[in-house]
């Protein structure tokens, strides 16, 4: 075993821990002040239910020994036997980085879903879509059929943004707009809190790319600087544009535009190097800003942009990688278009997205449409309006 | 001269403030404040305690507005606040004696 | 005894009280509040979506003062709240017909 | 029809509205304010520059009430709300014209 | 001296660094709006003094080869001669570590006191109790005689969190209640601070319990696992109570809930292991909420809840220890009732507990008692009513 | 390749780019209210646009092997050839950690020139002075001329504080006082934002001074002791110098003088041992509480107090580590006044801070000459009184 790399891996284990409260309040922020305590719980909340369905049978699901390539067997239910993965670093490590991971992705959809869901609907909602929707996928994209096609995925791109975005897109599609979305202006109550919580994302994805990598070697470095390069570098690109279209440079602009080139690096951390990731960094900053006309034209709510930022981000990043990809960064990976590895690693990369992102919006579609016609998934008129800090918790945020 | 509070519920305040600009009306003063009334407060859990909180939030509105003009005023605030449910609040109306326009000094009706 | 009731820019507000104090006012009543006028308010933009925000961030002041002190108490908050660009704001004089100090009981001028 | 103004330390809040729901009072809309009296204010540090802060925090009540029954109103929140120490605040009573209930349209006595 | 070791260990000393800021917004949240700066400070200021008393003396009459097991010697006074500790990892890495402990166990306190101490004398009560109380418990506990007993605390159940809440109920016993306790409703002023405080918290959480592997290795990377289990647990248990018997699932008991499964972990976490942190985590998340009528029916004003989170946390983890205890996941431990080592941990853990919970009781309340008769421990009642921020620390928390 | 070592550099990366959202928040906490957005927008654009010049040409000319002592060469250009500095720890760990300290340099400027700077002229602004300033001030300290000399300068007393320090001085000297400076109050909006800005800043010093090891060893230990009882000592001289001349310890003071405390440890954390940590630490408190004085009677709005805690504090750590410095910590130093090394070191410190100091002015003060002259650098009066969220960036902090 090699206590380096376990340092490493654990210490990112604990950084991306930390990224779901900095989701929190990236989120929080953003949200009426009626509905604080409602988007902070609901991001909370999976830290627990979550991680608990993953102790008892999602790892197990994704990285116990089936021999197929759809979906694990039960070697490591309850976290039994997960010392026979010790080798390098324990398999404890790996149980506790992948287990943030799988925290994180149903968090994200939350954003989408804002002000609106009922607390006991959407716990059942995050722990059904854990396990029909994540935990196979995950499988697929970094134990399964969608990596040995020869895709590639270093961090979740795919398995994570795409996923989460899709899924978002769908549970909004369920269950309809806020009451006064497009008359009532619903501006961010509290920007310093979403600056606060784009900065502890920022510092956590340095270990939710890097630690990928699963050793503090060479490919971490660069999967350090990559992802602080492209949300950098989508910082720039966001802000370019919105100064251009609006005449002014927002802060929840440069909060958006670094979590987009973040998103957009996932899946290519680890796989490319040199000037890469702030030409990626760049893209997705100017893509997804321009992205946020989208939900205008569809009439959709997703309240918080997570289809701008985390779908359309995950795509860009995920199809650049199959244009800058360079096994002289990581011989573990492939060439792509540009390093003259032709159009195959790109075809993979489509491929892999495509189906995920199609499983992912029916399966979620059903999930929610079935929670929706039994126990409900929204809360009803006068709670809306009264928002859920008080409905849903029986709490104030803020109290003079 | 006329002074007219009105205490709403807050999210009503966009739609009266856009009914009374289309009456004409071009200045209001708002607060956000704290309602007791009839519709009662809500209970809150700290810890397994829980709290009354008598208090609701609501927004107040001060309007100072010409002798002939206050009715409308009051009208179009009473029909554009309304839900119908309880809670939605009072217009008060009181005699004011002056009114100054801090700018340029003007009075009466000019200060408006 | 007068209720004088003042709508100000907030950066004028230790001004209008340095000299109302100095006129030998002993009590104001002050609170934040958001105003809508000819001043107009502003454009904000959330994600590419702009958003029109009427209401302007004020200061209110209220101070109850005996009938024959007030319209020197209006003329030194118009004199010291003016910056002379739009959006100064407004003055109103209205009567009381009681006033009480809580802690004394005192009533009428004695209150002040 | 009466309007009350009261000013009074926070955290005598809770006990005058339970003084006045025990008289019956149905309504009140309360803010936070700040205040200027007798009973000064405090000095804050910081980096070693001293700020004069005149301002006192204080709420501020607005009571509706029927003629006949303010004197009672006023006297449950003099008593209520005094510590007997300097900064208990001020009650002012004012006339009003017309009180509308907007649920219903309701006016005068019924309004409230 | 192995890098990997060290650097694991040092990423920890930073964790735990953090965790006392991350307490001081998760109790300044609680309190009211008058009184948050003195939350905060009481907080923070236990960094600068508890460090430096540390560095002074406390650090060498703990670790000091005294070859007694009730007090060190001064053979590390002024830190001088650390370097002879240097071995797998350099002695000051352990100087530090060790320090971020001994900060934030008296700043444990400030929950229980909260907004009615004066800042000088608080000042002095920690300094006196971090060497009277702290320190032999900390030599005990570790370096010891409760050690050689057979007891085990591998990152301090006993000697954190039984010690700081037995204190914190001395303390509150000496100065009495807050004034409005039981008449006037003191809601949270800001729950968002509280849930920072709450991400903060269990973030640096995994460096506390990991971290006392004092190596990067699979005890190390299960202690990961079995902390991040119990908060999850610690959450879900405590909401489930919450929700039966008040309707509600609130956003202060998922924060509550997750810090008592920490709480309770803490002394088990590298010395358990399969499905026992969720277990030992969802028994604290309930027991801690029933726990929180104790000081209603006792008429104590323990304002923010130490006696039910950290004292009946800090019991149910050094007891449970006695039946979930596995020397499969750890040799150096000792085998629990539930795997075959009979009641002879569970005596040895109920008799640490009991002498450090009597003990702590005993002195503080004498420490705080002295304080409290001469130069006076509580402020008067007008500067109570006004609060600590503006009558100790001359400051607003918030000005418009 | 060391997995430990690496581990620990890349960590301390993470931990430095998280003190730039520390510092935003200290700092928007001290500002009026109409100003915070303003002022985490300075902040958080550093991280974009500072990252980006780092990585195309700053690394390249600190680094690049030009064979002089004054500027670096082409070699990384674009990072490209990072890898050929791969040995004990890779090349691109050493971008990352550098990156981060590049970021938080100029943003330190930020403090001092508050509530009045024009976005675009600041992005201007920062982008030229990272590379006339603070790229050959690195080099030189660093990696030549000041470093051969002599000098030591371990995490940057003099490349980063005294540096920014002199430069904000500068800045302020072009720009003029605030609007309403000396006669209207400007006290802080809300403090535990900047608190929690001082908890972050702590806590990613960590990384900051002992990540300059660049390995995870005794040095690394020992500079994470030192960092942590300098800020606590800075703490506790702050605070007894405040409460002797106002009255009262303040939260404020606590923050700033933790922060003092820090600034002046940087250029010694590696180099000295024992109590020194602490004496350097209470006098950096004490200095810089006095140097308070220093603006009100320059008539300077300087108007965070860059000035008093980073220039002064940075000039207290640089010279002190004349007489403290102490081979038997770390041999690749020199040995200090107190130490038996004589006065070369310390002169060597006094030249090297006096060169940076006059260098970082002059240049300074004719890039903000410039801009003001020509794009102009500060907003207008009405758009100052309405202030900077508002006019800068569309957007209110806080919202109803
Ligand atoms: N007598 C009163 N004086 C002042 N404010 C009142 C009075 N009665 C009600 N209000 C205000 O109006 C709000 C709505 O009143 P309430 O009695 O709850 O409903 P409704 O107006 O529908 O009868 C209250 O929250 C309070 O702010
Ligand atoms: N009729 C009114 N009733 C109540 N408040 C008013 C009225 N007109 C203006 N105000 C208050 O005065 C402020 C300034 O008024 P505005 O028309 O913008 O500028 P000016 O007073 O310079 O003409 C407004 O923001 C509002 O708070
Ligand atoms: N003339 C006044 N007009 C308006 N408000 C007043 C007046 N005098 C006092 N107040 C309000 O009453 C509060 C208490 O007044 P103060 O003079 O401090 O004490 P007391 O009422 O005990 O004499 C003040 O803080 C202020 O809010």
């Amino acid at each position: 075993m090699d206590s380096g790399n376990t340092a490493w891996v654990l210490t990112s284990a604990a950084l991306v821990l930390f990224m779901t409260p900095g989701l929190a309040f990236f989120y929080a922020g953003m949200v009426r002040s009626k509905n604080v305590l409602g988007m902070l719980m609901q991001n909370i909340f999976a830290m627990g239910i979550i991680s608990t369905i993953w102790a008892i049978v999602g790892f197990t699901l994704v990285f116990g020994d089936s021999g197929n390539s759809w979906i694990g067997n039960f070697d490591f239910f309850m976290l039994w036997n997960v010392t026979d993965l010790d080798g390098d670093i324990p398999g404890m490590a790996l149980v506790a980085f992948q287990m943030m991971f799988a925290v994180i992705t149903p968090a994200l959809i939350t954003g989408a879903t804002a002000d609106r869901l009922k607390f006991g609907s959407y716990a059942l909602l995050i722990a059904i879509w854990s396990l029909l929707v994540y935990v196979p996928v995950a499988k697929w994209v970094w134990n399964g059929w969608i990596l040995d096609m020869g895709a590639l995925d270093f961090a979740g791109g795919t398995a994570i943004h795409i996923n989460a975005g899709v899924a978002a897109l769908a549970v909004v599609l369920v269950i309809g707009n806020r009451r006064g979305h497009g008359t009532e202006a619903m501006p961010p109550h509290n920007l310093p809190l979403t600056v606060l919580g784009t900065g502890i994302l920022w510092f956590g994805w340095i270990g939710f790319n890097a630690g990928s990598a699963l050793a503090a070697n060479g490919i971490a470095a660069q999967a350090v600087v990559n992802t602080h390069l492209a949300a950098a570098t989508g910082m720039l690109g966001w802000l370019i544009v919105e100064r251009i279209k609006t005449g002014h440079a927002t802060t929840l602009g440069a909060a958006s535009g670094a979590v987009a080139g973040l998103v957009a690096i996932t899946p290519c951390a680890g796989f490319v190097g040199g000037a890469s990731p702030m030409i990626i960094g760049s893209i997705a900053g100017i893509l997804c800003y321009l992205a946020l006309g989208i939900k205008e034209k569809m009439n959709w709510d997703d309240s918080l942009d997570v289809i701008a930022v985390h779908l359309v981000g995950g795509i860009v990043g995920t199809l650049l990688l199959g244009f800058f990809a360079d096994t002289s960064v990581n011989e573990d990976g492939f060439d792509g278009l540009f390093y003259g590895g032709g159009l195959e690693l790109l075809k993979d990369q489509f491929v892999g997205a495509l189906f995920v992102g199609m499983f992912s919006f029916v399966v979620t579609y059903a999930i929610a449409f079935g929670i929706s016609r039994t126990i409900g998934l929204r809360v009803d008129a006068d709670d809306e309006r009264i928002g859920l800090d008080q409905t849903q918790h029986a709490e104030s945020a803020y109290t003079p | 001269m006329k002074l007219i509070t009105a205490v709403i519920k807050p999210f009503k305040l966009d739609e009266v403030k856009d009914a009374l600009k289309s009456l004409g009306v071009t200045g209001i003063t708002v607060e956000e404040v704290r309602g007791f009334g009839r519709q009662g407060g809500h209970t809150e859990t700290y810890r397994g305690a829980e709290y009354q909180i008598d208090f609701v939030p609501k927004v107040s509105l001060r309007i100072v507005i010409d002798d002939d003009r206050a009715d409308a005023v009051v009208d179009t605030i009473a029909s554009s606040a309304a839900t119908g449910k309880i809670g939605d609040g009072k217009i008060w109306v009181s005699e004011i004696d002056r009114v100054v326009r801090i700018r340029t000094g003007e009075e009466g009706h000019d200060a408006l």
